[in-house]
């Protein structure tokens, strides 16, 4: 039988990777002769990091922030605790970053994060309990407004406090909130991932929003990895590794491109198929957080920061 | 205050279950609706209690034209077949009900309502049962409960359907009983629907036999029994055996045998009697042979097969032009035949005293000490020759009667 | 019915509502059941044929799709039967015998309805996951249990399970064990009895626990979701593949899904009256 | 007293023990046969897929420790969405118990234009996907949607709020006060009504006094499902909710972020206390509606 | 091949349904279960047909116990009493079923199984209805559908539990008739229950009366309604009344009069009659007011309140020792005293002839032609007096009894 290869990986990607997958197959074909078929499972970026822990055999993992993969190698030990070194840029073959989607022509005038704690101003974003996206949002956010407030942690959390006062509706996944957003006409401004805000844009309409970006944002890392475990039982180690390479190559870095990804290698691009994305200060959440883990811990386990911005005394029970 | 059914009509689509229907209840009498499963005694009762409205004819409560009158206004005690109690309220809610829903300004006080309650509790006679739910209450009691409740609100009039339908034989006996009893002494205008004429003839001041949505008569116990108007009464009340006859010259021939004079045209009849009607007799005018026998209270009912080719040893008062042999009198085309088959296949019920009781298979003859005729079938209703009274007996002469027999 | 000439005017019916009252009743379930099933159910099969059947075919016709129909169609052909026999097993336990315990079993029997559809699936992660004994277990024998046609068939079951035993309880409960005592003194076995007489009379409230259990198990979403991976063409039964194609803003695709899905619960009434119509005709055909 | 004997029996309680060779204590003698088979099968098949999965449940929320299970469940977050939870599922049971019983009414006594449909139209919820149903009602309430633009005119915001999850659960609890009442009024004797107005009982008293009242068992028996699995509704209820932590957040999604914590024994811990309620509430109509059928037929 | 029961007991719970009864059915009878509500005829029923199994005692079909068979293996036939037709076939198929399921290679092809089922239905009188559902049928006719189902298979005993029970009275007695006729002519064992006693008396052979899981009387209908066993079989079995008396020096007091000798012991008694075993008479010596009367069938009944207080114009036979004053014979503290309250407010039953019948209020004086004593309550069932055969009239010496009355 064709050997298979399943990749388990978060919402937004469904459509790059059908093309990568595509373009793999291809290649291997052309490589080695051999008939390769990648399988694909797309959900919650932290709910496909515990579907892999509970035992889906994922041979690799494909996810929005690097604590997911951490996750797996922590609670299952099926991928090496170093897994970050073992591919180029830190493994993350593509980047991205938060920018706003805002209604045609912009009518509350919204242009960077300072405009998003406005009273008048309602916010979409999905709860970073249940989304890798969204945690990316909230953290972008919080980095903006430890610069603004020099650190002072109490403004920088009152901040935060008024930004998730002005939040109408959590979705629990990113693709949510674009529905929220763009189908149900709900807020003034969406955050988004940037591949997502130009997907939404050339399937839902490019003339009803426009996407705003803000003067810095973050540094969003999707990174992949191979699952040792997984990849030894099913004897697919070499395909594994080959497939997460081959992310680094030229067409599949064009590919990233097209679908709106900032690629780990500019350089071998092919621009004449794939639109370049303006350029941006970006910072990465090792900078300003330290490290994902360390985020994670402080602001989105239970009891951390984020659960404080919700807890009562600030906002009203029903 | 009587009540006044006038040519009342109901129809259910194409099918008229009650056709021109007139009948006076008078105040304070007890009224049995008898006849057969169908023939509208439900439906009638509907339309009295304003359930159903008739799509003719008029209902009369003393001088007021029930028509514009609801249920609720009628003021109908009714008593459904199967009571339908409120099975989720106790016994004394169920009484209570009418009383506590009727309008504020006339309803009594909540504890003058349970007095009330009790009240027709002890007069049905079964209080100390209030606080039981009717699920936990036998056939008979249930009953009752219904009948309390139904007169809890006083009504004018006491509509039953069939109320010990659903009950043991001998509850039933009991309850009948304690009705008659009750309505004599509270004395409510009562109709009950009942298709046994027992009961009916047992309860009843005046019986209605209906029949296919028509009244066939009404009249006493005594006179519905001894003097049924039609046919059909004359079966439905009563045991009875019927048997193909003709009249000729004056004389009544069955089965081939010519049984005494009767003030009747000559033409095909139909003979009607009773069972302690016949008459066991050496010299009895018909012969048969006993093909069953049961023990019935303290008689003993006999089937008998009548063999019209039996020699007749009555004395010969056959008409001079009736030849002798066993085909009886000469047959024309247009009369049955006297003596036919439908006669001897059919056997007839006759009663004996349990002493005298002849064996299975015995040949007897018999006598049928009180006759009735009426005009053979496919004819008008009316009887052509009223019963003489019993002592006039329709019997060839002999010896008397024995009267052991003959009132048994 | 000819009207009674000599009535002055109606009094209200007896039983029932007075005309007026009867057709406000009537208005009212109508717009209740419009506000929140028929018109949920109308936007749906908006959605599905804003572009024309044609676009409705393409989109139940490409291949993921048809994965997802043909995976759908396999997990009920296994959990339905199961529920089958289990609510006729546990129906004719419960209801022809008297046994101590009958009320608490009745009530497990109803256990599943109160069960979250995140834990029903749950329970199975717990059951089979990596991090349990019985998994990795199993796994070694070369059966993958979770994120596999057994799991989903397992939630399947699990959510579906008093559907049918629901419906026939209360029937044969009311039911007795007379014919079944009748059966037997004419000779007839147990399988006999079983088949030939409380079978054909329960056959209605079986086939009517059969189609609700079947339309909740393609129709099931929440406990699948959790024990199902997602991988497509492969796990993904029809509402999940519906939640895919929407989130890929699929919105045609995703609504032409859920309208095969919702035409079961059509399926259901239509099949109901057909029966209850053919029926209806063969006893007519008998009385006359 | 005319029912068949078998059901007075079976209304009755088990058979104290006894001599007799028929005798085996526990469970009245019969010669229906298959009584271990089909109990075999029953229990057997109630084990494994209900019970055991079950007790690895409340065996996983045990590893919380009774001090960590005591401190979850006096969360003002926990608290706050078991709260909405069966608030709205309380709610959502209520509406469905008067709508229902009326449509149940309304599609049992009334013959009339499209009552087939409307009857089918019931058993929607088993069949409509869950996510679809939350889809499909959240573009219906929503402020550009069909119902939610007219709504939001006159200031009713229903999507995104807490009515949004109550409009959710009244969906898919529905069909089970309808499917419980529907028999019942078929039932119902109409001699009842009829004895009620020869009583002198208007309408309205007899429908109050009489009818209702014959309804309540099997009234309350669908309000308990209905609010049984409005409690743990998860897919429909997510999209229209706004899922707004201390407003909007059910306890199945609350589970579903523990899960994303990666801690089980918290996820399993909200579970067991969600199934332990409404398995309590459950039982205790049950218990109820069992204590009514003996007040109601037993002898005394 | 005669069916036995031996010592059979059957326990509900802690409660004895049946209790240590023995009995035999000889084959080809026909035999009546009879008594009230609750007393253990369908457990007994139950118990023979193998649907319940004895707590103790056996079973014997012929010589074989029947202990080691199972249902299917009794050939039994069984009408249930609500007849348990298979509602879902078609009657042909609801009489064709036993045949159908037996084992293939016992079974007979399809075409033959369709014939005798045919064949069955001409037996009972209703071909032509083969197509027919069980709900479209009524109630007479379900009832020989479920008959012609039960002899399909050739049962070796066929039990009937209430036959009857559901049924219109009219249908009832035409059935009634014609299962007798179907039982003489086919011969079957056949057992019924009932709680109808005419209905026992008019169709079996013999009849077990049945009180509370135990058998009290086993007889023919005329042994059993002219001899009954005890004080509950008198009462059951007929309408009957009953008196408290004392027999004195030899001789019955009743109500303070002396009726005249009987061959009994001197103590407290229990007087049973029944109402046609009083005979009006001048010289009668009981006393009292008619306060009812009623049609019934051919006859009046009247209620009758007995006068204890009334003069006695009979002869005076009293024992010396007796005061002739209303209180009647001195009391002992441990003896009822005659003429006690209950006998006086609790009226008797009588019948007399319509033509003779007294009005409402009226008063009347009245003898016992035949009455029967049995010990006062709380002491052993067997009759210490069997009743002397009619003739032998006890009553006090005055003219001849009108036989009309006597044997009526
Ligand atoms: N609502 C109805 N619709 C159509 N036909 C009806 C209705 N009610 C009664 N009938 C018909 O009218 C006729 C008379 O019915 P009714 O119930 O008055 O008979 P009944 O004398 O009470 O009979 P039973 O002794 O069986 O109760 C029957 O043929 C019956 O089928
Ligand atoms: N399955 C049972 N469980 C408990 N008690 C029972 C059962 N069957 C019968 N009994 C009791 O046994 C007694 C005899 O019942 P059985 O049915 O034999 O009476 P019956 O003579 O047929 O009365 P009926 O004339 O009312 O039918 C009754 O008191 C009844 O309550
Ligand atoms: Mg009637
Ligand atoms: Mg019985
Ligand atoms: O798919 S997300 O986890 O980024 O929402």
């Amino acid at each position: 039988a064709t050997p298979t290869l399943l990749n388990v990986s978060y919402d937004p990607t469904r459509e790059f990777y059908r093309d990568v997958n595509a373009a793999f197959a291809e290649q291997w074909r052309a490589e080695t002769g051999d008939r390769v078929r990648v399988q694909q499972s797309h959900g919650g970026s932290g709910k496909q990091a515990r579907a892999v822990i509970d035992g889906l055999m994922a041979d690799v993992v494909t996810l929005a922030v690097p604590v997911d993969i951490d996750a797996i190698a922590h609670h299952s030990g099926r991928i090496a605790a170093d897994w970050r070194t073992r591919l180029p840029h830190g493994s993350a073959p593509y980047t991205s970053t938060i920018v706003f989607l805002v209604r045609a022509d912009n009518p509350k005038e919204i242009a960077d994060w300072d405009d998003l704690v406005r009273a008048d101003v309602a916010v979409i974003t999905p709860n970073p309990k249940t989304s890798g996206a969204a945690r990316l949002n909230y953290l972008a956010a919080w980095a903006h407004a430890l610069r603004r407030f020099d650190g002072d942690e109490a403004r920088v959390r009152a901040f935060m406090s008024r930004l998730f006062a002005n939040v109408p509706v959590l979705d629990t996944g990113a693709r949510g909130s674009t529905t929220t957003f763009v189908r149900r006409g709900i807020g003034d401004v969406l955050l988004a991932w940037e591949n997502e805000a130009h997907l939404a844009l050339r399937e839902l309409g490019a003339d009803a929003f426009d996407i705003v970006r803000p003067a810095r944002s973050i540094l969003a890392e999707p990174t992949v990895a191979w699952v040792d475990g997984h990849v030894d039982a099913r004897g697919t180690r070499a395909l594994a590794q080959a497939y997460l390479r081959y992310l680094y190559s030229a067409e599949a870095q064009t590919l990233a491109a097209r679908h709106f990804y900032r690629p780990a290698r500019p350089e071998a691009v092919d621009w004449t198929r794939a639109e370049r994305l303006p350029a941006m200060e970006l910072f990465s959440v090792d900078a300003v957080f330290g490290s994902w883990s360390a985020a994670q811990a402080t602001h989105f386990d239970d009891g951390g920061v984020f659960d404080q911005i919700y807890t009562p005394a600030g906002k009203g029970a029903r | 205050m009587d009540v006044r059914i006038d040519h009342v009509r109901k129809e259910f689509g194409r099918f008229a279950a009650l056709d021109d229907t007139s009948l006076t209840i008078h105040d304070g009498e007890l009224v049995a609706l008898l006849g057969p499963s169908g023939s509208g005694k439900t439906t009638l009762l509907r339309v009295l209690a304003g359930l159903e409205r008739p799509s003719a004819g008029r209902i009369l409560f003393g001088d007021q034209d029930a028509a514009s009158l609801s249920v609720q206004e009628r003021n109908i005690g009714f008593v459904f077949q199967h009571y339908a109690l409120f099975k989720h309220m106790t016994v004394l809610d169920n009484v209570a009900f009418g009383l506590s829903v009727c309008p504020a300004r006339r309803r009594p006080p909540r504890a003058e309502i349970a007095a009330r309650a009790r009240r027709l509790l002890a007069l049905v006679q079964i209080d100390g049962l209030d606080r039981r739910y009717p699920d936990q209450l036998s056939g008979g009691q249930r009953q009752r409960v219904a009948l309390a409740r139904a007169l809890a609100t006083d009504p004018r009039v006491l509509l039953l359907d069939e109320p010990f339908g659903a009950l043991d034989a001998r509850v039933r006996k009991d309850l009948r009983h304690w009705l008659r009893g009750f309505h004599d002494r509270t004395g409510h205008t009562t109709v009950f629907v009942t298709h046994d004429q027992d009961e009916a003839l047992e309860l009843a001041d005046r019986v209605v036999v209906m029949n296919a949505g028509r009244v066939e008569q009404v009249a006493d116990p005594d006179t519905l029994y001894d003097r049924p108007a039609s046919p059909f009464v004359f079966a439905f009340i009563g045991d009875s055996s019927s048997l193909p006859a003709t009249v000729r010259a004056g004389r009544l021939w069955v089965a081939g045998r010519a049984l005494g004079p009767v003030p009747a045209a000559d033409g095909p009849v139909r003979l009607f009697f009773r069972p302690h009607h016949a008459r066991l007799a050496d010299t009895g005018a018909l012969v048969g042979r006993v093909v069953a026998s049961r023990r019935q209270g303290d008689r003993r009912r006999l089937d008998v097969a009548l063999r019209p080719d039996a020699p007749s040893d009555a004395p010969s008062d056959a008409p001079p032009d009736a030849p002798s042999d066993a085909a009886g009198p000469p047959h024309s085309a247009d009369l049955p035949r006297p003596g036919d088959a439908p006669a001897a296949s059919t056997p007839v019920e006759i009663d004996v005293a349990t002493d005298a009781a002849p064996p299975v298979g015995a040949s007897i003859r018999f006598d049928i000490t009180r006759p009735s005729l009426f005009p053979a079938p496919a004819a008008p209703r009316r009887p052509i020759v009223v019963a003489p009274r019993p002592g006039t007996a329709l019997a060839p002469p002999g010896p008397k009667p024995d009267r052991a027999h003959a009132a048994g | 019915m000819p009207a009674n000439p000599t009535a002055p005017q109606a009094p209200p019916p007896p039983t029932g509502e007075p005309p007026l009252v009867r057709a406000g009743l009537i208005a009212v379930a109508m717009a209740f059941l419009a506000a929140f099933l028929l018109m949920p159910l109308v936007s749906v099969f908006a959605e599905a044929f804003a572009r024309g059947p044609a676009a409705f075919l393409a989109a139940i016709a490409e291949p993921d799709a048809l994965a997802a129909i043909r995976l759908t169609l396999t997990v009920a052909a296994i959990a339905v039967p199961l529920n089958i026999v289990f609510g006729l097993a546990a129906a004719w336990a419960v209801t022809k015998f008297e046994f101590r315990g009958k009320a608490l079993l009745v009530t497990l029997i109803d256990l599943p309805f109160s069960v979250s559809p995140v834990i029903s699936g749950l329970i199975y992660v717990l059951l089979f996951g990596a991090g349990s004994a019985l998994g990795p277990w199993l796994q070694g024998h070369g059966l993958q249990v979770l994120f596999a046609l057994p799991g989903i068939v397992l939630a399947t079951v699990f959510v579906t399970l008093p559907f049918v035993a629901r419906e026939l309880i209360p029937l044969m409960e009311a039911q007795g064990t007379a014919e079944e005592e009748a059966a037997l003194t004419l000779g007839a076995g147990g399988w006999a009895t079983f088949r030939r007489v409380t079978l054909p009379n329960v056959r209605f409230a079986l086939l009517y626990g059969v189609l609700l259990c079947n339309a909740r198990a393609m129709g099931e979403f929440g406990a699948v979701s959790v024990v199902s991976g997602h991988i497509r063409g492969v796990t993904n039964t029809m509402p999940l593949h519906v939640e895919i194609l929407y989130n890929e803003y699929n919105f045609l695709a995703a609504f032409a899904v859920a309208t095969l899905l919702a035409l079961l619960a059509l399926v259901t009434l239509a099949a109901k009256t057909a029966l209850e119509w053919q029926r209806s005709q063969r006893r007519r055909a008998a009385g006359a | 007293m005319t029912a068949p004997r078998t059901v007075t029996a079976a209304a009755s309680p088990g058979p104290g023990p006894g001599p007799g060779p028929a005798r085996r204590g526990w469970r009245a003698p019969s010669v229906i046969p298959g009584f271990g088979p089909t109990l075999g099968i029953t229990l057997g098949y109630l084990g494994l897929v209900v019970l055991i999965p079950l007790a690895a449940l409340v065996w996983r929320s045990t590893e919380l420790g009774a001090a960590a299970f005591w401190d979850l469940a006096r969360d003002p977050r926990t608290l706050a969405a078991l709260r909405t939870s069966f608030g709205a599922a309380l709610i959502a049971a209520g509406v469905n118990a008067v709508f229902g019983a009326l449509v149940a009414w309304v599609l049992v006594r009334y013959r009339f234009a499209g009552r087939r449909l409307l009857d089918a139209v019931v058993d929607l919820p088993f069949a409509l996907p869950t996510a679809v149903a939350g889809i499909a009602l959240a573009a219906l309430y929503g402020p550009q949607g069909w119902l939610g633009k007219p709504l939001a005119a006159l200031g009713i915001q229903v999507a995104y709020a807490p009515a949004g999850i109550v409009v959710a659960l009244v969906f898919v609890g529905l069909p089970f006060v309808v499917r419980t009442l529907q028999p019942v009024i078929a039932e119902i004797d109409r001699e009842w009504e009829e004895a009620a107005a020869s009583l002198g009982a208007r309408r309205a008293q007899t429908v109050r006094r009489v009818i209702a009242p014959s309804l309540l068992p099997a009234w309350a028996t669908g309000f308990a499902l209905a609010l049984a699995r409005g409690v743990g509704e998860y897919g429909s209820v997510i999209f229209i909710a706004g899922n707004l932590p201390h407003v909007s957040e059910i306890a199945p999604l609350l589970i579903v972020i523990k899960l994303e914590e990666f801690n089980y024994p918290a996820a399993t811990a909200v579970g067991v206390m969600m199934l332990s309620i409404s398995f309590a509430l459950l039982l205790v109509i049950n218990l109820l509606q069992a204590w009514n059928r003996r007040r109601l037929t037993d002898a005394r």
